[in-house]
């Protein structure tokens, strides 16, 4: 029964500064505005599509995609109304294109409209999307936490350069989800109630949401499973015994889930000799060293990947050699994965001529120079202690390493006037982690091909980060975009995955899941890491 | 006293506005990007677009003046017409967020009552903990009580907060779950049990902030307090016949005040600055935890006014303790 | 008639270094203070030499242990060597404490001096003082980070670049108050007969700053360096909790407390070696202040 | 009853817990307090005559004293004798203010300076007598008229700061005096005062005692204080009593050595006439003293004409000169080789100013001053460096004008080493030398200044200010903190070295007998202005300006016959030197009345 369990509590870490996913694009603030407003699909914890707003998921089978892969419509489910009590059309739908679409908007999800050409609305329930191209996979817009509807009316006003302008719609925008803002104090405590005017009349089950932002992860997990002050506490990046401790505390216990994240080395096939100068530099082929299989495999045979999962992330870590390996039918099997070979390892580099021949401990390249590598990452606890020992095992193989970490604002901040970014990547290894929205891995693998690496006359911008470029690989992907069949598109991603690997783009390390705290009496609740965590708060309760 | 008083109002202006351009030039070097925390899958072109939005791509030297005018200019005229019900400021664009997208003055006022609830408590008890021991330690100055009351001082002094406020976290919080480990902004106090919570949820971070200010005002108060013991109109005093009680609490006391009082009036900034690092341990969110989530966002408007709030208070309170000063010592004129 | 003549003091005429160290030993608390702390110095500095466990040594398989020989403070959660992290932190801390007090003491000294001394440079010297106590600290110490750790880091490699920055950074923000205390008090001395005195025997500006004023604001001065030691400790430490002191892998004893604290419920022992750490430093070059304070007073020492 | 001794002070001994141990403050000290009788307790600095007097009012715990032994047998109002030296701190403070009353030695800082007078005045009798505040309000104006202090209704609720030094001295006779107490001890109570105001003060007390017939235990180390006021003498030397009697045995048939050097060494105002030059005194215990006249010469080595120094005084909202201290106005002098020219007046009158102006260690407004031809200053700051190598001076304060921080030897150095005189071995040679001319032992070299008694740093000044072998000495109050005995040595050495080296010296004081002791030449300074000048013999015989007599009639004479009685006193309060901007004071007028005797017509508002 609607408002009968009193209310729950959640704490992020990272308090949301604003509930309007398309000027933020944060995934705090994209989370916390979706208790309140909804896309018309989102994806399960399988990271299957089902329907929210809409009747059901438009498919080529039952004709909501059209044959020619270059439009799709959605029909919308009929009697939504907003929590204001007005009807939801698709006038609100297309409304949400054009404001996310202003050239002076700002949008940070305009990704999703790419390639689209126009939004019709020929009835109040229905939407067609016609994009420019056949898109094999025509589920960006409006599916998924990060592209929801919002209300015609209210924003009606806000568009383009006056979109921040408008506090009120983006402080508590009015939605069709289970709670609406009462009060939303930015980077500190939103309180929301049960949305009177909510589909299901039995739902949500809590009257009260306090979503509380701010401190540290240490502190949210405490106060879930030790103290149990709050029910639920997102992304809980901590060490696995720390958070065994805490769930010792008996209140409440740790989930994982795991999406495609992953954590990994990136190579770079570039010369980043600082000798080089700025422009040259990152730009000029190969790697005096590293582009050798003989080096990256070495260098990747030398790492204890279960080690590293149980110090840096126990149960929400997994041992991968895949670039994406997930959804699991994209994940290729490479072998050896899972297996220190230090031996190995040294035998291959000997073979390979890379001998440590001035005896001080660093192999030296059959040219003379130095095995030495700077290793570079972002500043953070658990990075570091991957850096400090992957070093010692490095150092174990005979390659000297010398580490720099650098503060994540900066690292991921993609400012061009700084040599410190991830994008630049004046380092010979870097180590981050990234994902992708939704499930479909076309465009993210998109990022190995070699018109993609960042380079001054782009201003340094491109998801090729490691400069991988090999023919096999651009012709392999330009297949994927052309196939529309689901087991082929998998078949043609494990191939993708394990050339990346063999072929020197990268070293993945770690899979890693996302860990979040939950109170034993929060019931209802399924971790979802394709979409929204908070994606299932309608169905929450409390166990009594 | 008046045109000292005076003299140092109008001297403040040049110094006010000489620092807003400080904070503005080094603000504007600083090679923070506002877009960072938009997470990586935004590609490059789109968070370009965001910067754009924001007002980024405009000259230095007129973003100055904008701010300075929204600043001096434009948000007074808010607060009037929120009091008074006027119109002055409709239309006007106030000082905007990068990353709430609203009004910062709006954000400072809201986060205003727990900064002053907690970090404004802890200074009082701090206070009223530290002048006691002060006096006493200076009064038995060698003593068992002195020395003691030394080594907890410079104990508390070198606990850092985070490492404190952690500790009294784990006792309090977790061990016997007297105290809730986070602070609840949104609790109104209307009501005998609202009160007791919010003493309930006031009294850790009081206690981490007040051990370490008390361990700085008990030491300002012994040494004023031992700079006066020894002076000679204690021991007139003390030939009147005097107790021991009036000779130190009210002759002593009174003079050895006079420094402390304007110690104390010059650490109210701080109050306002909010104490960062406990606002952070226990989530209390108040102005604190908004400058250093600012400055991680590279929130240029938010930090930049902070900064210099922080600096007008500052300014502010240095005069307020030079007149203090002034009016608690009659030997002081400044004319 | 003796009896007319001044009585002779009794003691036999020492040098002032010496009266200095014998008031100092009468003072039980700086004396004690005092061995602490170079004892505290010693063990951080010459500690590795008879400790040669290396403090970045990462030994898996002995990861979170408890005191035990092989590791007389245990080790931290990849296996290294926790008395090896406390020496080299210490050695970061300790020298962070000591070149950015004496940073903050020569700024503070020279602007307190010039300005008590020169009429003329008074009054913008003291507004310079203002502004920078007006500016907020930590932005300001955001700032220079972002700004010149990059230049440092090419110039002194990255450990000796974010050595730099941090003194800097510390030793920039906190002169202030050292400025306005040598100030007053040098704004005293100079009404002093023997300034008035020297002048009349020709002694110039410089030699009368150096000869005069220096050696008679020492007392104050260092106790705003014994202040200043304790306070760039721990504002280090505050430092790397807010993310802008030294990098994660670079141990100070701020870093380690920080580090540890998350670890508070499983292993105590490992907030205590760093708390201790910092406490007992602090804590000694208080009594050590205390007492050089006594001794170098001439108030005390003489008369 | 009547004839019991209100005090007895038996076998007193009090210790000092110090770090090297017990110090003896006062060894053995026995004397009696009479009612209705002032006995004066006479002694050289240090010698126990605070402490003695503290631990009567058991005080002395406070300061870290201890009464080791002797009894203080007091006799209370009640007739009952207790000894105090036994007695409970609580029993004390019944005592304390209420039957004995003490005057302490320096009224700035006697005062608690954030509490009104009448606050502090009440306290005592809202204590010890149960007065309500109005009726110890009352009380208050009453001993406020009783100290003869203008517009007591004001002062009451006036603070420390802002009464001057004798007003202040003042409220301090009247606290102590608040309950009427039996035993009146005052230390030192006029030292720090000016001549005119010391007068008046003991006048008052002399009135009050006589009025109210408490008995008083007056502490002083000056004799002729003694003299004035004193019925009976202890003299007390190293922390015990040598010497007891009444005034005028004391003063005409001392019997210990000590008495004696003491008396000798006292300058007493009308020794000098009928001398035409300055001769040294005769001290007891040294042997074969040639006391011959310093005669000088009629050569002109510095003409000061018309000088001026004001100092600016700012206000207002931009900091601008709003008024000006006029510290010396128009003053004009000459002081020949190998003389002395005296300028005497009272605190504040410009005397430093004036000799500071000469040197330019503070700048004159305008005026010549001539050394040996040279307009001074219109020198450059190099010149002036080099014309300070026959200019020096020596300052009031021996503790103040040393350097703690550095060791004799540096600081006698000193001059030589910045004008490059000498250096090495010869530096020392000469600094060795210097030493032996003020007759102090060359072991003291490597002292430092606190190491050394106030006779021997004068000394030390005063080889400092003769390493540049000058011409001319100025010497600002070089001996008034030093105790007589002292000063005698100091003003002995300094007219050695006059006649020695043919010296002259521009001798700075307000003690009017020191100054008939050393001059050739006389100026009286009032209010800025130089307002009677001439030949010592002159002025002092036959003072012509009406300040100049009011001034001589002041000093108390060492000499228990020729006391003053307060109606010999009119003190008008002296005018503020501060005038505003546009103020333009006349130029000084004088007139020669006697031969090289002028006197100032203009009006100097006295
Ligand atoms: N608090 C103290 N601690 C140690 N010694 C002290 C203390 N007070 C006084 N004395 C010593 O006691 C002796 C007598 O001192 P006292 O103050 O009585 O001298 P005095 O005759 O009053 O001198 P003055 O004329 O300078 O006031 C001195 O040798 C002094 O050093
Ligand atoms: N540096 C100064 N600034 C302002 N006023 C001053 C300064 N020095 C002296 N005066 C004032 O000038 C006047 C004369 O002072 P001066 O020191 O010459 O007097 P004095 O006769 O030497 O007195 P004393 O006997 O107290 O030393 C006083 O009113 C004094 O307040
Ligand atoms: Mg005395
Ligand atoms: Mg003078």
């Amino acid at each position: 029964e609607r408002g009968a369990d009193g209310q729950v509590n959640i704490i992020y870490w990272q308090a949301p500064s604003i509930m309007n996913p398309f000027l933020s694009g944060g995934t705090k603030d994209v989370e916390a505005s979706s208790l309140v407003i909804e896309p018309l699909a989102r994806y399960d914890p399988n990271g299957a599509m089902v329907p929210f707003l809409a009747e059901e998921i438009p498919t080529v089978a039952n004709g909501g995609v059209s044959e020619d892969l270059t439009s799709i419509t959605w029909k919308i489910k009929a009697g939504l109304t907003w929590s204001d009590g007005t009807p939801f059309t698709s006038k609100d739908v297309k409304f949400t294109y054009d404001y996310c679409t202003h050239p002076e908007g700002g949008c940070a999800q305009v990704t999703k409209f790419e390639g689209v050409t126009s939004v019709e609305t020929p009835d109040d329930l229905t939407v067609k999307v016609t994009f420019e191209g056949p898109t094999p996979f025509p589920y960006g817009p409006f599916v998924g936490g990060e592209s929801p509807i919002i209300q015609a009316a209210q924003f009606a006003e806000c568009l383009g350069a006056k979109a921040p302008e408008c506090t009120e719609a983006n402080f508590s925008p009015i939605g069709t989800g289970p709670f609406v803002v009462d009060e939303f104090k930015p980077n500190d405590v939103i309180t929301l109630s049960a949305n009177p005017n909510y589909r299901d009349p039995a739902k949500p089950a809590f009257a009260k949401v306090l979503f509380k932002g701010g401190g540290d992860a240490t502190a949210a997990g405490r106060a879930v499973m030790e103290t149990g002050e709050f029910d639920y506490a997102w992304n809980l990046q901590l060490a696995p015994d720390v958070i065994a401790q805490m769930e010792a505390g008996g209140k409440g216990v740790a989930v994982a889930g795991f999406g495609p994240l992953v954590e990994r080395i990136m190579l770079n096939n570039t010369n980043p000799d600082p000798a080089l100068g700025p422009d040259e530099r990152s730009v000029v082929r190969p790697h005096p060293f590293l582009s050798d299989p003989a080096v990256y495999k070495a260098m990747s045979m030398a790492i204890d990947r279960p080690l590293l999962v149980e110090i840096g992330y126990g149960k929400a870590g997994k041992v991968t050699c895949n670039w994406v390996p997930a959804p699991a039918v994209y994940a290729a099997d490479i072998a050896g994965c899972d297996v220190q070979d230090i031996a190995g390892a040294n035998k291959m580099l000997d073979e390979a001529g890379y001998k440590d021949t001035n005896g001080d401990g660093v192999r030296e390249t059959p040219d003379g120079k130095p095995m030495k590598v700077l290793y570079q990452t972002s500043t953070n606890a658990v990075r570091q202690d991957f850096q400090a020992l992957i070093k010692q095992w490095w150092s174990e193989i005979g390659i000297e390493t010398e580490l720099r970490n650098v503060n994540a604002s900066v690292f991921f901040g993609g400012d061009p006037g700084s040599p410190d970014t991830f994008q630049k990547f004046y380092a010979d290894v870097e180590m981050y982690a990234n994902t992708f929205n939704g499930t479909d891995p076309q465009s993210y693998f998109g990022n190995g091909l070699c018109d993609k690496a960042p380079t001054p006359a782009s201003q340094w911008q491109g998801e090729n980060i490691s400069r991988f470029c090999d023919e096999e690989f651009d012709a392999l992907h330009a297949e994927l975009t052309k196939t529309a069949d689901a087991g082929k598109r998998a078949e043609i991603g494990q191939q993708l995955n394990t050339m990346i690997f063999e072929k020197g783009g990268m070293i993945p390390l770690v899979h890693r899941g996302r860990l979040s705290g939950q109170s034993n009496t929060l019931g209802g609740h399924v971790l979802n890491v394709w979409d929204s965590e908070l994606w299932d708060a309608a169905d929450w309760y409390r166990i009594k | 006293m008046l045109t000292f008083t005076i003299r140092r109002l109008i001297l403040s202006v040049p110094t006010l506005l000489f620092i807003s351009l400080v904070i503005f030039l080094l603000l504007e070097l600083a090679p923070g990007d506002p877009m960072a925390q938009v997470p990586l899958t935004v590609p490059p072109e789109v968070k370009e677009k965001m910067r754009e939005a924001l007002g980024l791509g405009q000259p230095a030297h007129i973003r100055f003046w904008k701010w300075l005018v929204q600043f001096f200019w434009i948000e007074p005229q808010v607060m009037i017409d929120h009091y008074f019900g006027s119109n002055f400021s409709e239309g006007d664009l106030r000082v905007i967020s990068w990353q709430t997208r609203s009004p910062v003055m709006d954000i400072v006022i809201q986060r205003m009552p727990q900064t002053l609830w907690v970090v404004g408590t802890a200074y009082v008890v701090a206070i009223l903990i530290a002048l006691p021991i002060g006096i006493y330690s200076a009064y038995r100055q060698y003593s068992w009580f002195d020395q003691m009351g030394t080594f907890v001082s410079m104990v508390g002094f070198s606990v850092p907060p985070f490492f404190s406020g952690v500790l009294v976290i784990v006792i309090f919080s977790v061990q016997l779950g007297w105290f809730p480990s986070i602070y609840d902004t949104t609790l109104v106090v209307d009501s005998w049990d609202a009160f007791v919570k919010q003493l309930q949820q006031m009294i850790m971070p009081v206690m981490v902030l007040a051990l370490q200010i008390t361990a700085q005002l008990s030491r300002f108060m012994r040494a004023s307090m031992l700079d006066n013991l020894n002076q000679d109109y204690v021991r007139t005093a003390r030939a009147k016949g005097l107790s021991e009680y009036t000779v130190v609490m009210v002759h002593v006391l009174r003079n050895s005040m006079i420094p402390v009082v304007t110690v104390i009036a010059l650490g109210i900034p701080a109050i306002f600055g909010g104490a960062i690092i406990t606002e952070q341990v226990f989530k209390v969110n108040g102005i604190g935890q908004l400058l250093i989530g600012a400055i991680q966002a590279n929130d240029l408007p938010m930090v930049q006014t902070l900064t210099f709030i922080f600096a007008v208070l500052i300014v502010m309170f240095n005069l307020i303790a030079d007149v203090l000063y002034g009016i608690l010592d009659p030997r002081i004129r400044y004319d | 008639m003796t009896e007319l003549s001044n009585p002779v003091p009794s003691n036999p005429p020492r040098s002032q270094w010496l009266d200095v160290w014998d008031q100092f030993k009468s003072h039980r608390g700086a004396l004690m203070g005092g061995a602490l702390f170079l004892f505290i110095i010693l063990a951080v500095y010459l500690g590795p030499m008879f400790w040669d466990i290396e403090a970045t040594r990462i030994d898996i398989r002995a990861r979170n242990q408890g005191p035990s020989w092989a590791h007389p403070f245990g080790t931290d959660q990849l296996g290294r060597d926790m008395l090896a992290r406390m020496m080299a932190g210490g050695s970061t801390s300790v020298s962070v404490g000591l070149t950015a007090m004496l940073l903050a003491l020569f700024l503070g000294s020279f602007v307190g001096v010039i300005a008590g001394f020169f009429k003329k440079l008074d009054g913008p010297l003291m507004r310079l003082t203002d502004l920078f106590l007006a500016l907020p600290l930590l932005p300001l110490l955001l700032v220079m980070m972002l700004l010149f750790r990059e230049p440092l880091n090419a110039a002194f490699g990255p450990e000796q670049g974010i050595f730099i920055l941090i003194v800097t950074s510390i030793g920039v923000t906190s002169w202030m108050p050292t400025a306005r205390i040598v100030r007053g008090d040098v704004l005293a001395i100079k009404e002093r007969e023997f300034v008035l005195a020297a002048r009349s025997i020709g002694t110039s500006d410089g030699k009368l700053i150096t000869r005069h004023i220096l050696p008679n604001v020492l007392s104050p001065i260092m106790v705003s360096a014994t202040l200043g030691i304790a306070t760039a400790i721990i504002t280090e430490s505050s430092l790397s909790f807010l993310g802008l002191g030294f990098p994660p892998d670079f141990p100070t004893w701020g870093r380690l407390l920080f580090d540890a604290t998350d670890y508070l419920q499983q292993y105590p022992e490992r907030v205590f070696w760093p708390g201790m750490a910092i406490s007992l430093t602090v804590l000694s070059v208080n009594y050590l202040g205390d007492g050089l304070r006594d001794a170098l007073d001439p108030r005390i020492r003489g008369r | 009853m009547l004839d019991q001794p209100i005090a007895q002070i038996k076998g007193l001994r009090v210790e000092f817990q110090t770090k090297d141990g017990p110090v003896v403050g006062v060894e053995d000290v026995s004397f009696d307090v009479n009612p209705g009788e002032t006995v004066c307790i006479v002694g050289e600095s240090g010698s126990g005559k605070s402490v003695s007097s503290l631990s009567l009012m058991r005080l002395v715990e406070f300061g870290g004293g201890e009464i080791a032994g002797g009894e203080l047998l007091f006799n209370g109002r009640g007739g009952e004798t207790t000894d105090l030296a036994k007695a409970e701190q609580e029993m004390m403070k019944q005592i304390r203010g209420n039957e004995i009353g003490m005057i302490f030695q320096e009224p700035m800082t006697a005062l608690n300076p954030v509490f009104t007078v009448g606050r502090q005045l009440t306290e005592g009798l809202r204590i010890h007598k149960n007065m309500t505040k109005k009726q110890a309000e009352e009380r208050a104006l009453e001993l406020l008229r009783q100290v003869r202090i203008p517009e007591p209704e004001r002062r009451l609720k006036q603070y420390p700061h802002e009464l001057s030094g004798g007003m202040r001295q003042r409220v301090v006779i009247a606290m102590a005096m608040a309950c009427e107490p039996r035993l009146l001890i005052a230390d030192e109570p006029t030292t720090a005062l000016d001549v005119t105001i010391q007068a008046e003060i003991l006048a008052l007390m002399d009135r009050l005692k006589r009025e109210t017939g408490t008995a008083v235990m007056f502490i002083t180390h000056d004799m002729a204080v003694v003299a004035q006021m004193a019925d009976r003498v202890v003299v007390m030397f190293r922390g015990n009593k040598v010497e007891e009697g009444t005034v005028t045995e004391i003063f005409e048939n001392p019997q210990h050595d000590y008495t004696r050097a003491l008396l000798a060494a006292v300058p007493k105002l009308g020794e000098m006439i009928g001398k035409d030059y300055p001769e040294p005194m005769k001290l007891m215990g040294v042997e074969d003293q040639k006391i011959e006249p310093i005669k000088g010469t009629d050569e002109v080595l510095l003409e000061v004409k018309n000088l001026t120094t004001r100092f600016p005084v700012k206000g207002g909202v931009l900091r601008r000169t709003v008024a000006n201290v006029h510290a010396v106005e128009d003053v004009s002098f000459k002081v020949f080789k190998g003389q002395t020219l005296s300028l005497v007046g009272e605190s504040g009158c410009g005397k430093s100013s004036a000799g500071r102006s000469i040197l330019r260690l503070v700048e004159p407004m305008s005026g010549q001053v001539n050394f040996e031809g040279r307009d001074i200053l219109g020198l450059s700051n190099s010149q002036m460096h080099k014309a300070r190598l026959d200019m020096q001076m020596i300052f009031q304060d021996p503790f103040a004008s040393l350097n703690p921080q550095m060791q004799l030897l540096d600081q006698v150095a000193e001059p030589m080493r910045n004008y490059g005189l000498a250096s090495g071995s010869e530096l020392q040679d000469r600094v060795a030398s210097l030493f032996d001319r003020v007759h102090l032992p060359r072991s003291f070299m490597r002292r430092y200044p606190h190491e050394m008694s106030g006779g021997q740093r004068q000394r030390i000044a005063i080889a400092r200010a003769l390493a540049l072998n000058p011409k001319l000495i100025v010497a600002d109050e070089a001996v008034s903190a030093l105790d007589v005995s002292v000063q005698a040595q100091v003003l002995n050495l300094m007219m050695e070295l006059q006649a020695e080296l043919g010296l002259s010296f521009l001798f700075i004081s307000h003690d009017m007998a020191v100054v008939e002791r050393v001059s050739h030449q006389v100026g009286v300074m009032y209010l800025g202005r130089i307002v009677e000048i001439g030949p010592r013999d002159r002025v002092f015989a036959n003072p012509l300006h009406a300040y100049t007599q009011a001034l001589m009639k002041a000093v108390p004479i060492a000499d228990p016959r020729k006391r003053k009685s307060e109606k010999d006193l009119n003190f008008k309060p002296i005018p503020s030197p501060i005038h505003g901007t546009d103020y333009k004071p006349e130029p000084s007028e004088y007139l020669e009345l006697e031969p090289g005797h002028f006197v100032l017509t203009t009006d100097s508002g006295y």
